[in-house]
C-alpha cells in the first residue's frame, strides 16, 4: 500500500539552488482567488521562469456551497433550483439536466411541446453563454470593447428569457414533468427579431475579434491539446471538439427535439486557442439554425404534464443521465433509495473536467498566453466547485 | 430508455464543420492584410461612435417611468388581495413545504369568532429567498404571485422579512359567506408588514411584531419603508414603481 | 454495443464482476481485488476502449457499513456507456486509483478523498481539493456533522 | 522662397520673453517664469482631467454607451470629482515595501512627463522654453517615466508588480531605439535639433508627406514605437490588465496612484504633440510649397488651432486603438520592435539620408 497524503505546502516547495550567485530560480505566484481573469474565484498557482509558466497547480474551494450535500434534504422538485447555481451561464440546460433524470427515472412521458421548447430554451441559451464568453474572451486578450458587445446582445436573450420565465440568469424554469410556464404569446416574435438583429452581428464579431491579426497571433498554435489528452483529461464540450473529437450528446443521443433538426457538430484541427474560439462562434450559427428551423414548428399541448405540486418519489436504484450544456457534458447522478429526496446526489459539471486541462496545456506558455488558455477553456467558477 | 448507444444516424444531418487554419504568408502580404484587419475592426467601433443611436445604456434612476419590468418578473413576493382587499390564503403550508430553503413561514390561528383554523401571518424572508417561485407554482388556490418592483434593497437586514397577508383572516371565500358586517369586522385583523428581527437560524419566529418607526430608521430605501402608520397597514404595494 | 452484450463481454472478461442491480444502464459491480485489472482491460481492450471517464463518486451506504465507488465510462470508438462499482469498507476505505488510466481520475479521486476519506493507493498526489488541508472530517459522510451546518427548519 | 520661411508669426517662447525682460525688469522676468512653471502645472492638471474625461466619454461611445452622465451636464465634471476622492483616499503603503522608493516612484514618472512639456512648441507664443538640442532632451527626459515605472514595480514588493516593472523596462527601452531611428529622421529632413525650427521648416509642407514615403514611413514607425513607450493598448502588457491585475502599479492607491495615471494620459497628449510637431507641422498651417493663396487662406486660422487640431486627432486615434485592438503578447511585442520596427527603420533613415543627400523633397527649400 502506498497511500500517500500530500498538502499544498509541499506541493509548493522550491528546490533552492545556489551553485552560482547569478543562477535564476523559478518562483510561485498566487493568480487568483481574486484576479480579473480568473472569472471568480478560481486560484491558480504559477509555478514562472520569468514570464514562463512552468506549472499551473488549481486550488479550488472558494465558492464550494456543498450542492450535493444541500441535495441529500431536498426534494427532487426543489433540487432543480440549485442547478442555476452550478454554471449560471446555463441555468436552463441545467435544469434540463436534473429533469431529464429525474424523469427518465420516474418514467414520466413527455409531449412535443415542451420538448421542443426545451430545445429552443437551451439553444437560446447557449447562444447566450457564448456570447457572453465571447466578450470575456476578448476583454482577456486585452480588448475591451467586445466585452461590452457580448453584454448588449446577451441582454437581448435575457429579456426573452425574461419575458417567459421571470427570471434573466436563475432561471428554475424546465422542472420535472415540464416547464414551469408556457412560453409567453411575444416569446416567438422576440425570438424571430434577436435571430434577425444578431445574424449582422455575428458578422461583425469577426471582423472586429477573429479577423484581428493580433488576436489570431496570440490564439495560433497556443495550447495545443491532442484528442486523446482531451479525452483523457474529461474534457467535454467545445473543449474537447476543438481537439478534433466530434462528441456532441445533441447528435449522439438526440434528446429532446435535437432528432428533429438539422445542425452540424463543430469541430476543430489542432486543439489549439483559436480552434477552441472558433469552435464557440460557430456554435452560435449553429445554434441559431435550429432555433430557425424549431421556432416556427412548435406544437400544441400543455407545459406541464403533472401537478405542480404532486410528491414525486423515485423507484430505488440509481440514475445517470448527461446532457450538452454550452460548456459539456453535464452529468446527473442521482442514487435514490425511495424516499421523497435522494439518497445522495452527484454533478458531473463539464468544468469540473475541462479546467484541468489548463494543467496539460498551458506549461511553456507566457503568462499572457495562460490567459488566453483559461479563458478559451472557458470555466465557470460555481460550476468547478459545486 | 437507457441504452443511449442506438445514434440515429441521418447523414443528410451529420454534418461536421471544421475550424479553419489561420494561413501564413510572407513578410510584407502578413503587414497588409494585418493593416487591413485592423483597420476593418476599427471600422466597427467607429460605426457605433458615430451613431449615437446604437447606445443601449439604460439611465437607471432617471428612467424609472418607462422602465417596466416584465409581467412574469419575479421579485417579491406578494400575496394578491382583491378589490375588497381580501386574499385566498386557508394556510394549507404547501408552498411552506415545497420552499427550498424555509423562508416561508405560515403562521395559522383560530378564528377568534369562528373557531376555525385560518391564516394570522403570511412571513416570508427575503433575505432567504431564491426567487426560484414554487410556492406559487404550488399553490392550489392561486394566492401568491411574485411581483415586478425589483427595488428591495434596505439598509437594515431586518427589514428583509415581511408580513405578505394584509389581515389576519379567513381566505375571501369564507369570509363572503358571513352576512353581518360587525361579525366580518370581528374576524379579521389588520397585520403589518414586517415581521420583527430576522430570527437566527435553529431559533423560532419569535416577536412576530412590527418595527417601531424610530428603530427602522431605513427611509432611505425605495422599496420598503415605514414612513407612515398608513404603509405599515399593507398599503405599501400600492406604492409600486411606476 | 448494447446493455446485454456489454455486461456478456465483461462477465468474460472478469469472472468476478457482477452485473449491479438497480441501476439505469450497463453497470457491473466488481470487488476490490479485481478492479485494477478489469479498468485496465476496459481501458486498453480495443472491444471496450473506453477511453473517456465521464464521472467518479462514491456513496456512503452507512448502514452497511460501505462506500461504493461508481465509475461512469464512456467510449468514444463504440459509443458505449458502462457504470463500474465497487465496495469498500468504511474503515480504512483503500481502493487503487486509475490515475495511470484516464488522466482525470487524479482530480476526480481528490474530490472523493476530499468529501468521503476513500483513500486511493498509487495516487501521485493525494490531497484534498475543496477543503483546506487541515480540515477534519468528510462532509459528504452521512454521518459528518459540523457546527455551522445548517439544519432546514421543519 | 522666402515668403515661406520668413518668420511671421513672430515666435517666442516665454522664456526668451523672460530673457529679454530681464534687464529692464526683474520682475517682469520672473513673472514669466512663474508664468512658464505655473502653466504648465496647470496644463497638466486640465489637460489630464479633460483626456481622462474624453476617454471615458469616447470609450463609451465606442462600446454603445454613454459613458459619465451623473456630475455635472453629460458628466463634464465627473473627473473632478474623481480627482478629489483619489486626494482624499487613503495613502496605502504596503509594510514590506521599500517605502521611500515607493513614495518617489511615481513622482519620477510624473516629473519625466512634466519636463517635455515644457520644451513643447504648442504655439508661436505658447512655448515655454526652446531648447536648442529639443529633440534629444525630449528622448532622454521621457526616458525618465520608465524609471518611475521600474522603481515602482520593485519597491511594492509584489510579484505581479516586478513582472509589470520588467516588461515595462523591456518594453520602453526597446520602442525608444525605433523611434529615435524615425525622429532622426526628420532631423535630418530639418537639418536641426531644436523644435521651434524643425516646425518653421514645414513652412513649406509638413514632413509626413513633403519627402515621399519616407516621411509617411517615419510617421508610422514613430507614432507606434511611441504608443508602445507609453504602455497604451495595443502595447499595454506592463499593465496588463486581466494577465497582472495592475502591473507596476498594483500597490498604489490614493493620489500616488493618480499620478500614474495622470503620467499615462498626459503622456498620450505628449506622444500626440510630439507626432503632431515632427511629422504634421506642429502648429504650422497646412502649406503646400509656395502656393501663396492658399498658404494665405490656412494662414488665417490660428497656429494654436492647428496645433490643438492636430494633436487632438492623434489622441482621438490613439484612443481610437485603445478601444479596439487586443493586447500583444510579451515576446510578440519584442518581436514586432527587433524584427519589423527596428530593420524598416534603418532602411528608412538611410532612405531619408539619400533623399536630403539629393533634396528630392516636394517643394525643396535649400
Amino acid at each position: 500500500m502506498s497511500v500517500h497524503i500530500t498538502t499544498l505546502d509541499d506541493r509548493v516547495r522550491l528546490r533552492k539552488d545556489d551553485s552560482s550567485p547569478l543562477s535564476t530560480q523559478e518562483y510561485f505566484v498566487n493568480m487568483g482567488p481574486q484576479h480579473p481573469s480568473t472569472h471568480g474565484v478560481l486560484r491558480l498557482v504559477l509555478k514562472l521562469d520569468g514570464e514562463t509558466v512552468r506549472e499551473v497547480i488549481p486550488v479550488l474551494g472558494y465558492i464550494h456551497r456543498g450542492i450535493e450535500k444541500m441535495g441529500e434534504h431536498q426534494s427532487y422538485r426543489q433540487f432543480v433550483h440549485l442547478s442555476d447555481r452550478l454554471d449560471y451561464l446555463s441555468a436552463l440546460i441545467n435544469n434540463w439536466a436534473v429533469s431529464m433524470t429525474i424523469e427518465k427515472a420516474a418514467n414520466i412521458e413527455l409531449n412535443d411541446r415542451i420538448q421542443v421548447i426545451r430545445t429552443l430554451m437551451a439553444e437560446l441559451q447557449r447562444i447566450q453563454s457564448h456570447q457572453l464568453w465571447w466578450g470575456v474572451f476578448g476583454m482577456d486578450l486585452g480588448a475591451f470593447t467586445p466585452f461590452l458587445y457580448g453584454f448588449r446582445d446577451r441582454e437581448i436573450i435575457a429579456d426573452i428569457f425574461e419575458e417567459t420565465v421571470g427570471a434573466r440568469l436563475t432561471m428554475n424554469y424546465i422542472q420535472p414533468g415540464g416547464l414551469m410556464y408556457d412560453i409567453h404569446p411575444g416569446f416567438v416574435k422576440r425570438v424571430k427579431a434577436f435571430l434577425k438583429y444578431f445574424k449582422p452581428k455575428l458578422a461583425e464579431y469577426e471582423t472586429l475579434l477573429s479577423g484581428n491579426v493580433i488576436l489570431q497571433e496570440r490564439l495560433r498554435g497556443v495550447g495545443r491539446m491532442d484528442g486523446q489528452t482531451a479525452l483523457s483529461i474529461g474534457a467535454t464540450g467545445p473543449v474537447l471538439r476543438a481537439s478534433g473529437v466530434p462528441l456532441d450528446l445533441r447528435k449522439s443521443e438526440a434528446y429532446g427535439s435535437y432528432g428533429k433538426v438539422a445542425f452540424d457538430v463543430v469541430v476543430g484541427k489542432n486543439g489549439d486557442c483559436w480552434d477552441r474560439y472558433w469552435v464557440r462562434l460557430e456554435e452560435m450559427r449553429q445554434s441559431m439554425k435550429i432555433v430557425e428551423q424549431l421556432i416556427d414548428n412548435i406544437p400544441e399541448g400543455k407545459h406541464m404534464v403533472m401537478k405542480p405540486a404532486v410528491k414525486i418519489k423515485l423507484p430505488e436504484g440509481s440514475y445517470y443521465n448527461q446532457v450538452e450544456t454550452a460548456r459539456g457534458i453535464l452529468g446527473v447522478y442521482i442514487v435514490s433509495d425511495g424516499k421523497e429526496s435522494p439518497y445522495r446526489v452527484h454533478l458531473r459539471t463539464p468544468n469540473f473536467n475541462n479546467l484541468w486541462a489548463i494543467t496539460e496545456t498551458a506549461a511553456n506558455w507566457r503568462l499572457g498566453d495562460l490567459v488566453a488558455i483559461l479563458s478559451s477553456l472557458d470555466v465557470v467558477v460555481p460550476d468547478i466547485d459545486r | 430508455m437507457m441504452q443511449t448507444t442506438d445514434k440515429q444516424e441521418n447523414p443528410a444531418r451529420s454534418g461536421l464543420v471544421t475550424a479553419p487554419e489561420l494561413k501564413r504568408h510572407g513578410f510584407f502580404r502578413n503587414v497588409f492584410s494585418g493593416i487591413k484587419s485592423l483597420l476593418e475592426g476599427m471600422k466597427v467601433t467607429f460605426h457605433y461612435l458615430s451613431h449615437p443611436s446604437t447606445v443601449v445604456t439604460q439611465q437607471y434612476p432617471e428612467n424609472r417611468a418607462t422602465l417596466k419590468m416584465m409581467e412574469r418578473y419575479r421579485a417579491l413576493l406578494t400575496m394578491i388581495h382583491d378589490e375588497n382587499g381580501l386574499h385566498k390564503c386557508t394556510g394549507c403550508q404547501i408552498c411552506h413545504d415545497n420552499c427550498p430553503n424555509a423562508s416561508i413561514n405560515v403562521i395559522t390561528r383560530s378564528n377568534p369568532v369562528s373557531g376555525k383554523k385560518e391564516l394570522d401571518r403570511y412571513v416570508w424572508r427575503m433575505d432567504s429567498c431564491t426567487f426560484c417561485n414554487l410556492c406559487v407554482q404550488v399553490c392550489p388556490f392561486g394566492v401568491l404571485k411574485m411581483d415586478g418592483n425589483f427595488e428591495g434593497a434596505v439598509y437594515d437586514r431586518r427589514l428583509f422579512v415581511f408580513t405578505l397577508n394584509q389581515y389576519a383572516g379567513p381566505a375571501a371565500g369564507l369570509l363572503a359567506k358571513v352576512a353581518d358586517p360587525e361579525e366580518r369586522k370581528k374576524m379579521v385583523e389588520p397585520r403589518d408588514r414586517y415581521s420583527g428581527p430576522v430570527p437566527l437560524n435553529g431559533q423560532e419566529l419569535a416577536g412576530v411584531k412590527a418595527l417601531k418607526k424610530a428603530e427602522s430608521g431605513c427611509c432611505g430605501g425605495s422599496g420598503g419603508c415605514c414612513s407612515d402608520s398608513e404603509e405599515l397597514q399593507g398599503s405599501h404595494r400600492s406604492k409600486e414603481m411606476k | 454495443m448494447d446493455s446485454a452484450n456489454l455486461l456478456t463481454a465483461v462477465a468474460a472478461a472478469e469472472p468476478n464482476a457482477k452485473p449491479r442491480e438497480k441501476a439505469d444502464r450497463a453497470a457491473v459491480q466488481v470487488p476490490v481485488g479485481n478492479f485494477s485489472a478489469l479498468m485496465k482491460r476496459l481501458r486498453n481492450d480495443s472491444a471496450f476502449a473506453f477511453d473517456m471517464l465521464c464521472d467518479h463518486t462514491a456513496i456512503d451506504w452507512s448502514e452497511q457499513g460501505s462506500f461504493e465507488l461508481v465509475y461512469q465510462l464512456y467510449s468514444t470508438v463504440h459509443g458505449h456507456y458502462l457504470m463500474v462499482t465497487t465496495s469498500v469498507p468504511r474503515v480504512n476505505p483503500i481502493v487503487p486509483t486509475v490515475r495511470e488510466y484516464w488522466r482525470i481520475a487524479e482530480f476526480q479521486e481528490r474530490e472523493v478523498y476530499d468529501m468521503f476519506g476513500v483513500l486511493y493507493d498509487g495516487h501521485p498526489d493525494l490531497r484534498r481539493l475543496f477543503l483546506e488541508d487541515d480540515w477534519k472530517g468528510f462532509p459528504l459522510r452521512k454521518d459528518y456533522k459540523d457546527e455551522f451546518m445548517l439544519e432546514r427548519p421543519e | 522662397m522666402t515668403g515661406i520661411t520668413e518668420n511671421i508669426w513672430q515666435a517666442k517662447t516665454i522664456a526668451q520673453r523672460a530673457t529679454e525682460a530681464l534687464p529692464d525688469s526683474v520682475w517682469f522676468a520672473l513673472g514669466y517664469m512663474v508664468l512658464g512653471v505655473v502653466g504648465v502645472a496647470a496644463f497638466i492638471a486640465v489637460m489630464g482631467m479633460g483626456l481622462i474625461y474624453a476617454e471615458r466619454k469616447i470609450a463609451g461611445h465606442f462600446q454603445c454607451r454613454l459613458g459619465p452622465m451623473r456630475v455635472g451636464w453629460h458628466g463634464i465634471f465627473q473627473t473632478v470629482a474623481d480627482t478629489l476622492k483619489l486626494l482624499l483616499k487613503e495613502d496605502v503603503v504596503p509594510a514590506q515595501s521599500d517605502r521611500f522608493l515607493h513614495i518617489l516612484a511615481p513622482l519620477f514618472t510624473l516629473l519625466g512627463t512634466i519636463l517635455v512639456l515644457a520644451v513643447l512648441p504648442m504655439s508661436p507664443i505658447v512655448h515655454v522654453s526652446d531648447v536648442n538640442i529639443g529633440v534629444v532632451y525630449v528622448g532622454a527626459v521621457s526616458g525618465f517615466g520608465v524609471l518611475g515605472i521600474l522603481l515602482g514595480g520593485w519597491s511594492s514588493n509584489n510579484k505581479w508588480s516586478l513582472l509589470g516593472a520588467m516588461r515595462a523596462g523591456a518594453q520602453i527601452i526597446s520602442y525608444e531605439i525605433s523611434a529615435t531611428l524615425a525622429l532622426l529622421v526628420v532631423v535630418l529632413f530639418s537639418g536641426t535639433l531644436r523644435l521651434s525650427e524643425i516646425v518653421e521648416s514645414q513652412a513649406a509642407g509638413w514632413w509626413i508627406w513633403r519627402a515621399h514615403g519616407v516621411g509617411i514611413l517615419a510617421f508610422l514607425l514613430f507614432f507606434v514605437a511611441s504608443l508602445a513607450e507609453i504602455n497604451r493598448t495595443p502595447f499595454d502588457i506592463p499593465e496588463g490588465e486581466s494577465e497582472l491585475t495592475a502591473g507596476f502599479h498594483t500597490e498604489y492607491s490614493g493620489m500616488r496612484f493618480a499620478f500614474f495615471f495622470l503620467a499615462e494620459f498626459i503622456n498620450m497628449f505628449i506622444v500626440a504633440a510630439m507626432t503632431a510637431t515632427l511629422f504634421l507641422g506642429g502648429w504650422m498651417p497646412f502649406h503646400i510649397g509656395d502656393f501663396a493663396g492658399f498658404n494665405a487662406i490656412m494662414d488665417m486660422i490660428p497656429p494654436g488651432l492647428w496645433f490643438t487640431g492636430k494633436t487632438a486627432f492623434l489622441v482621438f486615434l490613439i484612443m481610437w486603438f485603445r478601444w479596439t485592438f487586443p493586447r500583444l503578447r510579451v515576446d510578440q511585442l519584442m518581436r514586432l520592435e527587433w524584427k519589423v520596427l527596428l530593420p524598416i527603420g534603418f532602411v528608412n533613415l538611410i532612405a531619408a539620408a539619400v533623399v536630403v543627400l539629393f533634396n528630392f523633397y516636394f517643394f525643396p527649400v535649400r
